[in-house]
């Protein structure tokens, strides 16, 4: 038998279903991702981005052409070393579907081999995000892929999971949304540099990870206190008082940047296509009552008005209206010409994280005198709906709600909450402004952080003005694991390297 | 292969339905807990409620006090309240969905046991309904028209109308052999009076008692369509969602579930209680083997 | 008797194919699209149209639906939009819980309700009667899943008698197979117990008042005989029908306990994916279910030859 | 020689609010070994109620409260349940009257059998238990014993069946048998056969024999004694031979006069002949096969074909009322269902003053409706229980447009008709007997002006007295309506008494058809001869006379 000390029982924040972290943003997938692919790039506690994959790179001096070259000793599962034309492919998928992807490959003029170790990247214009995409925390994550899988069409599945990460999938016992497995991959080279965030070396100190999906969190809880887990990476905040009093275990705040949530308003369907209405919900609504109904725990959240994320360096207040004035809403309401009509806000009951926001929404808005019809379905009836640009008695929508991990909201290219394209190529809710999106691309060529961080509080203020999106607030997600699990390493995903267990 | 087309009414030698059944102790507890519960739900706003919609984020999970005799949920909102106005959603579920079941599967049995041609057909789709699992075919219909009370009591029925259909075609078909359906056919009796006057009359007792059975599996129905995530919306407490939202804090908040789950037992129970005792005292089969030496 | 069998085996086609079209007709009615839910959060309208396009989702109804019967017919069941699994496979993972699940809860629940409807329509009007009578009707009255956390935190939490939560196969002993089924079976029997129990005495209740029990008392048997021979024989039928309507209602049962224990059973595949709108995952598994329900009943009808020398088909 | 059996002053209080307050009060009599003890009486006189206190069966809401019942001796009603278990079916044994629900439907006749001598510690076991089994059956006459163990009942027919509960009634030679009407139920040529099989095992076997019936006809067949009840109590008792021919108690005189004698009456003068009402021409109906059902096919199985009717002419004329008489399953229902046209039949012509209804179908059957009407075999079921009598009399009119005014008048003179208080119009039919049940039935159909009545075993299943009257009814309204009638029946001397004409029926075939008075004088066709020898009563009355 297995020696249970080698392996890691875990219960994710849900079952994988797709293996494929590039057609899907989902962070199961994203997490998946980290086990059995590896990056060109990778952030570190810093919010540097440093060389994963790489051995060095270098950067021409016209800021025009960027040369990568290759660590000795990558291999894929399948045995295949890992070569140029993996990298070039698999950028090119994930340029077909990232956001920061895209736009990169907007500025891109070619990638090109050069020999079996080295590629490069060539510009068409100077352009400052290139490592911050490449070095990308989370999703999409630019992983690595071998060229013949990496040539799946972006928007098909692929067909197998290899990777050259530190984990293989062991594909025999995948039984997608209950189990997914994970065995050291000993052919794999860490980097000499002790771990930081996804960067630095990857030592795996277990044989096996095993994720299994309990839907149920009660019962997940109980196995965890049962010892038949070791591991629940989001454990409903509600449960973290009872597990800290429980022996054997200890909660670990290990994603110190943490998560939020936002309330998004549709811009094709009246009253949202008129900004003063928006102005009037971004007026009415209190940050604190949604934090309160979503983890009621003052320890684990944090208001915070900046976009951007609170203690980043994009953080700022421009903009933000800083307490709720109904009085303003109601004559805000008033001034937008609201006739009364209903406004459809869709909750997804069966995602204990983003179900509280909708009613806290759905208060306020009365509170101003709004109509509101709160409809409840499942979360991916909600995905299914938002989608659509329809108006409201054809299935279409006005308001709904989601949360994101922080790590991809750190600036206005990465954050899709501010992307202003409107109906096409926007984010759904479909705003639209051009002067936002004037702004998003000055930031994207801009190379001075300094000048970034200024232009990303111009974005900010927009966005607020425009009424883009309201952040619910911070909150933290912590790990509930045995007590004898050590070396669980802090950054923006989970990550089973370094993790050992006593 | 019904157990329930068995239950064909032998011929009553007692006959004129209900007034028997009142008497009977089962009848009487059930009907006297629902009236209490129907009270209840009616006179919601008058017993000490408040709004069971309102958030109170800042009260989140407080245990049973004076202030919420019942505690509160995760949004802070009153359970007592809740679980008041809940009744309501509750019982119209219950018995919007025995009423309408009954109705459509009495029209269907009805004319499947009497038209003999439709007989094949209608029954072949009947059971096809039935061969899916019911609560599948629930979800399905949930999220197909989107959570709302109605969308529940048609998701909750449809699977329901074929056991019905099943049961009043077996009366039927008993009953059209009865010398005294014939006897009102060589009277020149058409068709839908036929059925009206001498089948129909057969087939209440049997509702009746079926019915109670579906109106107390529909309340179940619903609160495990709610724990699945595709019940009545959170904005319309209802026992059910009132205890699927309860059911993440149920060691840490026990109230949330405990008091919407005493209700949901108590009104099955009493609705179950008087099926039994419908049963007993409307069934004539009982009756035959109480007495006679034959 | 192979003629009957034959004939009732051609007789379910209609009604497979009843089940067939519903099933599509719903699913396809039903909003929500999978390929938004392949997509995730940050996905754009325009790969979200691209990705119907793959998936052939924008193919008219009936096109969809002949190709699926088509492929049907060759056996194949497709594959997971999702997971990009074979739905054969997927079935084939998640039987054996279900199935295991199901057996040992039909078994239980007859071992002990038969036993029990059978005495308390012989002691008709008694204490023991109401009492079982009682025990039926509040088995009838708890949601399946209170009961199920209550199990856990009693004999798993409190009492540290059994494993919360999880699965073993049987092919890894059968010791740690049962374990893991006992708070299920408890949990899901009750219901069951309650409805065959309730069935029996009913039925048994009936046949005691038949000629031929007054005969075989004439005869001088013994009660217990009486009614083990005369009685529950004759009443088997209405039973054997129940314990059948029970296998396929048990589904619904299943989808909840199987999420309250962690069992990955076929009922939380099909819950995903109808949630997920996984349409071939679902319409697989459902017409799985339906198969075994027109399975069952041939079964039923089978046993009742078996018990009811009258009826020959 | 001490009596097998000896009741002594026995009374059964009925519960709550009976019509009575004792099933059975009081009642003395006594069974000696070899005797043969018949116990008639009407319906509801409390015949059964002694039997089955005799066997300690009677249902838990009747008990004895007075008197004492001995069985060679030994009180059964203070023994011990074992005791009784003992005694049931060692020393006495009963036989009742439903042979087709007396056996258990889902064990072989020899298990069954078998059953009463493993449940008896003295019986003999394994191969001698088998042997004995078999002797048994051998003993009752039942065909191929060997085969026939492993029969179920459904097999058998009912004559046959209650061969094997006279079997299980004898296998552990018991003192005592009793039997509670075991022939009623079974056709006259059956009948017979059963009752020669009881009075040879008594000769036989020398055990005492209680025989309750209510028909007289059995009773000179087989009694050496009589009793009869009324109302719970004993109201005569004697020699067969005294109590038939010297019957003491009105009650009794009154019984043994309402049986219809077995001689037809001379024919009574006809009205001229007119052109028949009714005339039916080589009709057949065939069960089952298939085609027939339709829809149904494609789905269902085709069963098992049954000629119940071949190529049956009947004609029939206005004021006439025909016989028809035949063994059970012999297609007289089918006949009268095709006339009536519940069922379709399969080939022929039914023609109603001339026109053909036999192809006819729903609406264009309806003008026909009214002229033909049916009075069926079971009071109990012919009324619908959950409508008041009035009601179910006038629908038929209504239907066919007669002014609610003029239907119910009709409704209330026809009442008087029937002998009944129009009052009855208000009442449940619950709340009638089962003679006056059939009453209510008789004036529905003649509610509707039919041309012909059929009546289907219309008196089959009622007491001799109430019988009587039921047939009084039904002449007088043949003569002042000018009915044609088509009367059937098992009972000869009941077709003797009203028809004037006779058809006999076997196997879907008319095999004999004459005036009543040529076939009773007569009977050309072998199986009409047997029916008449079968006749309860038809020996000792010939003797007598
Ligand atoms: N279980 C019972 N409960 C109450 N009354 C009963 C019961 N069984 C019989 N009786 C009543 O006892 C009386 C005698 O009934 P019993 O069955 O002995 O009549 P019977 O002479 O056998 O009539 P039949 O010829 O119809 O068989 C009737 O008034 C009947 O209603
Ligand atoms: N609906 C039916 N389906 C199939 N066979 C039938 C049906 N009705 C009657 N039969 C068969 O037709 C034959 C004649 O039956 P019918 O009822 O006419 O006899 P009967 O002379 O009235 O007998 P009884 O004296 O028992 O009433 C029987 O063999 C019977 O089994
Ligand atoms: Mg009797
Ligand atoms: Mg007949």
């Amino acid at each position: 038998a297995q020696d249970n000390k080698k392996v890691l029982k875990v219960v994710m924040h849900s079952g994988l279903r797709i293996t494929d972290p590039i057609i899907t943003t989902a962070y199961i997938a994203r997490n998946h991702g980290y086990m059995i692919y590896d990056t060109l790039f990778a952030t570190d506690e810093r919010f540097e981005i440093k060389p994963q994959m790489l051995k060095e790179y270098s950067v021409s001096d016209d800021k025009l052409t960027y040369t990568f070259t290759l660590r000795d000793g990558l291999k894929f599962h399948d045995g295949a070393p890992v070569t140029p034309e993996d990298c070039i492919a698999s950028i090119q998928r994930w340029g077909k579907r990232d956001g920061m992807g895209q736009k990169l490959m907007e500025y891109t003029a070619a990638l090109k081999a050069v020999d079996g170790k080295t590629f490069t990247l060539t510009l068409k214009q100077p352009y400052g995000l290139v490592l911050a995409s490449l070095g990308k925390p989370s999703s999409n994550v630019p992983f690595v892929m071998p060229k013949r899988i990496a040539e799946t069409p972006a928007d098909k599945n692929v067909p197998e999971e290899i990777g050259s990460g530190p984990f293989r999938f062991v594909k025999a016992e995948f039984q997608p949304g209950l189990k997914a497995v994970y065995e050291k991959n000993p052919d794999y080279v860490p980097r000499s540099e002790p771990p930081s965030w996804l960067a630095g070396g990857k030592v795996v100190k277990l044989d096996r990870v095993e994720w299994i999906n309990i839907p149920d969190y009660q019962t997940a809880v109980n196995a965890l206190v049962a010892g038949e887990i070791d591991y629940i990476e989001q454990p409903p905040h509600d449960f973290l008082a009872i597990l800290k009093k429980s022996p054997g275990i200890v909660i670990n705040n290990y994603n110190k940047l943490g998560f939020s949530g936002m309330v998004r308003m549709n811009w094709l369907n009246p009253p949202f296509d008129n900004p003063k209405i928006r102005q009037a919900v971004l007026m009415a609504v209190n940050q604190q009552d949604y934090l309160d109904a979503q983890i009621g725990d003052p320890d684990y959240m944090t208001p915070c008005m900046a976009l951007f994320i609170c203690d980043t360096p994009n953080a700022t207040d421009a903009g933000a209206p800083m307490k709720p004035d109904l009085a303003k809403a109601k004559q805000l309401l008033k001034e937008g010409g609201y006739d009364g009509r209903a406004i459809v806000i869709m909750q997804p009951t069966d995602l204990a994280i983003v179900a509280p926001l909708a009613p806290v929404t759905a208060q306020a808005l009365r509170g101003i005198g709004m109509k509101v019809d709160l409809q409840s379905m499942d979360w991916q009836t909600l995905v299914g709906r938002r989608a659509k640009q329809d108006p409201v008695d054809q299935g279409g929508w006005n308001i709904f709600h989601t949360t994101w991990a922080n790590a991809d909201l750190l600036n206005p290219i990465a954050n899709v909450g501010v992307n202003g394209k409107g109906k096409v190529g926007g984010w759904f809710g479909w705003a639209e402004d051009a002067e936002i999106e004037t702004l998003r691309d000055a930031y994207a060529r801009e190379t001075d952080p300094a000048k970034q961080k200024e232009i990303a509080a111009a974005v900010q203020k927009r966005a607020y003005d425009m009424g883009f999106y309201y952040p619910t607030g911070q909150y933290a997600a912590p790990l509930a694991v045995r007590s004898n699990l050590t070396g669980i390493l802090p950054g923006p995903a989970p990550v089973f390297w370094n993790i050992e267990k006593k | 292969m019904s157990a329930q087309a068995q239950a064909a009414p032998a011929p009553a030698r007692r006959a004129r339905g209900l007034p028997p059944a009142l008497t009977h102790p089962g009848v009487l507890f059930g009907l006297a807990v629902l009236a209490v519960v129907l009270a209840a739900a009616l006179a919601a706003p008058w017993l000490g409620t408040l709004d069971p919609i309102q958030l109170r984020p800042r009260l989140r999970l407080r245990p049973p006090s004076d202030a919420a005799w019942f505690g509160t949920d995760a949004f802070g909102r009153d359970v007592y309240s809740r679980v008041v106005y809940g009744a309501r959603v509750s019982l119209m579920i219950g018995f919007c969905v025995a009423a309408v079941a009954v109705a459509l599967g009495l029209v269907i049995g009805l004319v499947a046991g009497y038209v003999r041609w439709l007989d094949a057909v209608v029954m072949r789709v009947m059971d096809g309904v039935m061969a899916i699992p019911s609560i599948l075919l629930a979800i399905a219909l949930v999220t197909l028209s989107g959570a709302g009370i109605g969308t529940v009591i048609v998701a909750i029925t449809i699977p329901e109308i074929p056991r019905v259909a099943r049961l009043v075609r077996g009366v039927v078909l008993t009953v059209r052999e009865e010398p005294y359906v014939e006897a009102a056919i060589g009277a020149g009796t058409r068709l839908p009076l036929l059925l009206i006057r001498h089948v129909l009359p057969n087939t209440i007792a049997p509702l009746i008692v079926q019915g109670t059975y579906v109106c107390a599996s529909a309340i179940l129905t619903e609160a495990i369509l709610s724990f699945l995530g595709a019940g009545i919306p959170t904005e319309v407490p209802s026992w059910g969602n009132i205890m699927a939202e309860g059911r993440q804090a149920f060691q840490l908040a026990p109230w949330v579930i405990l008091f919407p789950g005493l209700c949901v037992a108590a009104t099955v129970l009493a609705v179950n209680i008087l099926g039994d005792g419908l049963r007993d005292s409307l069934d004539p089969r009982l009756a035959r083997r109480l007495g006679s030496l034959r | 008797m192979g003629r009957f069998v034959a004939g009732r085996l051609a007789a379910t086609l209609p009604v497979m194919g009843v089940v067939a079209v519903i099933v599509f007709a719903l699913l396809r009615l039903a909003p929500g699209d999978p390929a938004a839910i392949l997509a995730g959060d940050a996905a754009s309208p325009e790969q979200i149209v691209a990705i119907r396009a793959r998936l052939g989702l924008d193919e008219p109804m009936i096109r969809q639906f002949a190709g699926w019967i088509w492929r049907l017919l060759h056996g194949d069941l497709g594959t997971s939009i999702i997971s990009n699994q074979p739905v054969l496979r997927l079935i084939g993972d998640r039987i054996e819980p279900t199935l295991a699940l199901a057996t040992t809860t039909i078994l239980f629940a007859v071992a002990v309700a038969v036993p029990l409807g059978v005495i308390a329509a012989w002691r008709h009007g008694t204490w023991i009667d109401r009492g079982v009578m009682a025990f039926s009707v509040i088995g009838f009255s708890v949601p399946v899943f209170v009961l199920g956390y209550l199990w856990i935190f009693g004999a798993a939490m409190q009492l540290r008698l059994l494993p919360v939560q999880g699965y073993v196969s049987i092919t890894q002993g059968f010791g740690p197979f049962i374990e893991r089924l006992v708070l299920p079976t408890l949990t899901l029997s009750v219901i069951y117990i309650a409805l065959i129990a309730r069935t029996t005495r009913a039925s048994v209740l009936e046949v005691l008042g038949e000629d031929y029990i007054r005969t075989a008392r004439a005869k001088g048997l013994a009660e217990p005989r009486v009614l083990t021979r005369h009685a529950l024989r004759n009443a088997a039928v209405p039973v054997i029908s129940v314990i059948g309507l029970g296998i396929t209602l048990l589904i619904s049962g299943v989808v909840v306990t199987e999420s309250v224990f962690n069992l990955p059973g076929l009922g939380r595949l099909t819950v995903d994916a109808v949630l997920a709108r996984d349409y071939p995952v679902i319409q697989g598994v459902i017409l799985l279910f339906s198969g075994l329900y027109v399975l069952i009943n041939l079964g039923i009808d089978l046993a009742y030859l078996i018990f009811d020398p009258r009826i020959r088909y | 020689m001490s009596p097998v059996l000896e009741i002594r002053g026995l009374s059964v209080p009925l519960p709550g609010s009976g019509d009575r307050a004792h099933a059975v009060e009081g009642l003395s009599l006594t069974v000696g070994p070899g005797e043969i003890v018949c116990v008639v009486g009407e319906s509801g006189s409390g015949k059964s109620v002694t039997a089955h206190a005799v066997m300690g069966l009677l249902p838990p809401v009747l008990k004895p409260s007075g008197g004492e019942i001995r069985l060679l001796g030994e009180d059964v009603l203070a023994a011990s349940p074992s005791r009784l278990r003992a005694l049931r079916g060692g020393r006495m044994a009963m036989v009742f009257q439903e042979p087709m629900t007396a056996l258990n439907p889902v064990l072989t006749v020899g298990a069954q059998l078998a059953e009463v001598l493993e449940a008896h510690a003295e019986g003999p076991s394994g191969r001698a238990r088998h042997e004995r089994v078999l002797a048994l059956m051998r003993d009752v006459h039942l065909p191929d014993p060997v085969r026939m163990v492993r029969a179920y009942p459904h097999q058998l027919s009912g004559g046959q069946r209650q061969r094997v509960m006279i079997a299980m009634a004898l296998a552990n030679d018991p003192a005592l048998i009793i039997a509670d009407e075991p022939t009623t139920a079974l056709d006259v040529t059956t009948q017979a056969q059963i009752l020669k099989l009881m009075r040879e095992l008594q000769a036989r076997r020398d055990a005492g024999i209680l025989f309750i019936t209510h028909d007289f006809g059995v009773v000179a067949e087989i009694a050496d004694r009589v009793a009869v009840m009324r109302r719970g109590r004993l109201v005569e008792e004697g020699t067969a031979e005294a109590v038939l021919s010297r019957p003491q108690d009105p009650y009794t005189r009154m019984l043994i006069d309402a049986v219809p004698s077995a001689t037809p009456p001379a024919p009574r003068p006809r009205p001229a002949a007119k052109p028949p009402v009714l005339e039916v021409e080589s009709l057949a109906k065939t069960y089952g096969g298939g085609v027939a059902s339709g829809l149904g096919g494609l789905f269902g199985r085709p069963g098992r074909v049954v000629h119940a009717l071949d190529r049956v002419s009947v004609s029939l004329r206005p004021g006439e009322t025909l016989g028809v008489v035949g063994e059970s399953g012999s297609g007289k229902s089918t006949l009268a269902r095709c006339i009536a046209r519940f069922v379709d039949p399969s080939a022929g012509a039914i023609r109603l003053d001339g026109a053909d209804i036999a192809g006819l179908r729903g609406r264009a059957l309806h003008p026909y409706r009214r002229r033909v009407q049916v009075i069926f075999q079971d009071p109990y079921r012919s009324l619908n229980p959950r409508r008041r009598v009035g009601p179910s009399i006038v629908e038929g009119p209504r239907n066919y447009g007669t002014p609610a005014a003029v239907a119910w008048e009709r409704a209330r003179s026809l009442m008087d008709l029937v002998g009944l208080d129009p009052s009855a119009l208000e009442r449940y039919p619950h709340e009638f007997s089962g003679g006056q049940r059939q009453r209510i039935a008789i004036a529905r159909a003649l509610a509707m002006e039919p041309d012909l009545l059929i009546a289907d075993e219309a008196v089959s299943a009622l007491d001799v007295s109430v019988q009587a009257q039921v047939l009084d009814l039904l002449e007088s309204v043949r003569e002042r309506l000018n009915l044609a009638i088509l009367f059937i029946t098992h009972d000869l001397r009941v077709a003797a008494r009203l028809c004037d004409r006779l058809i006999v029926m076997l196997n879907g075939r008319v095999v004999e058809e004459g005036e009543t008075a040529a076939v009773f004088a007569d009977p050309q066709h072998a199986y009409t001869r047997a029916l008449f020898a079968a006749a309860p009563g038809a020996h000792r009355r010939e003797a007598a006379e």
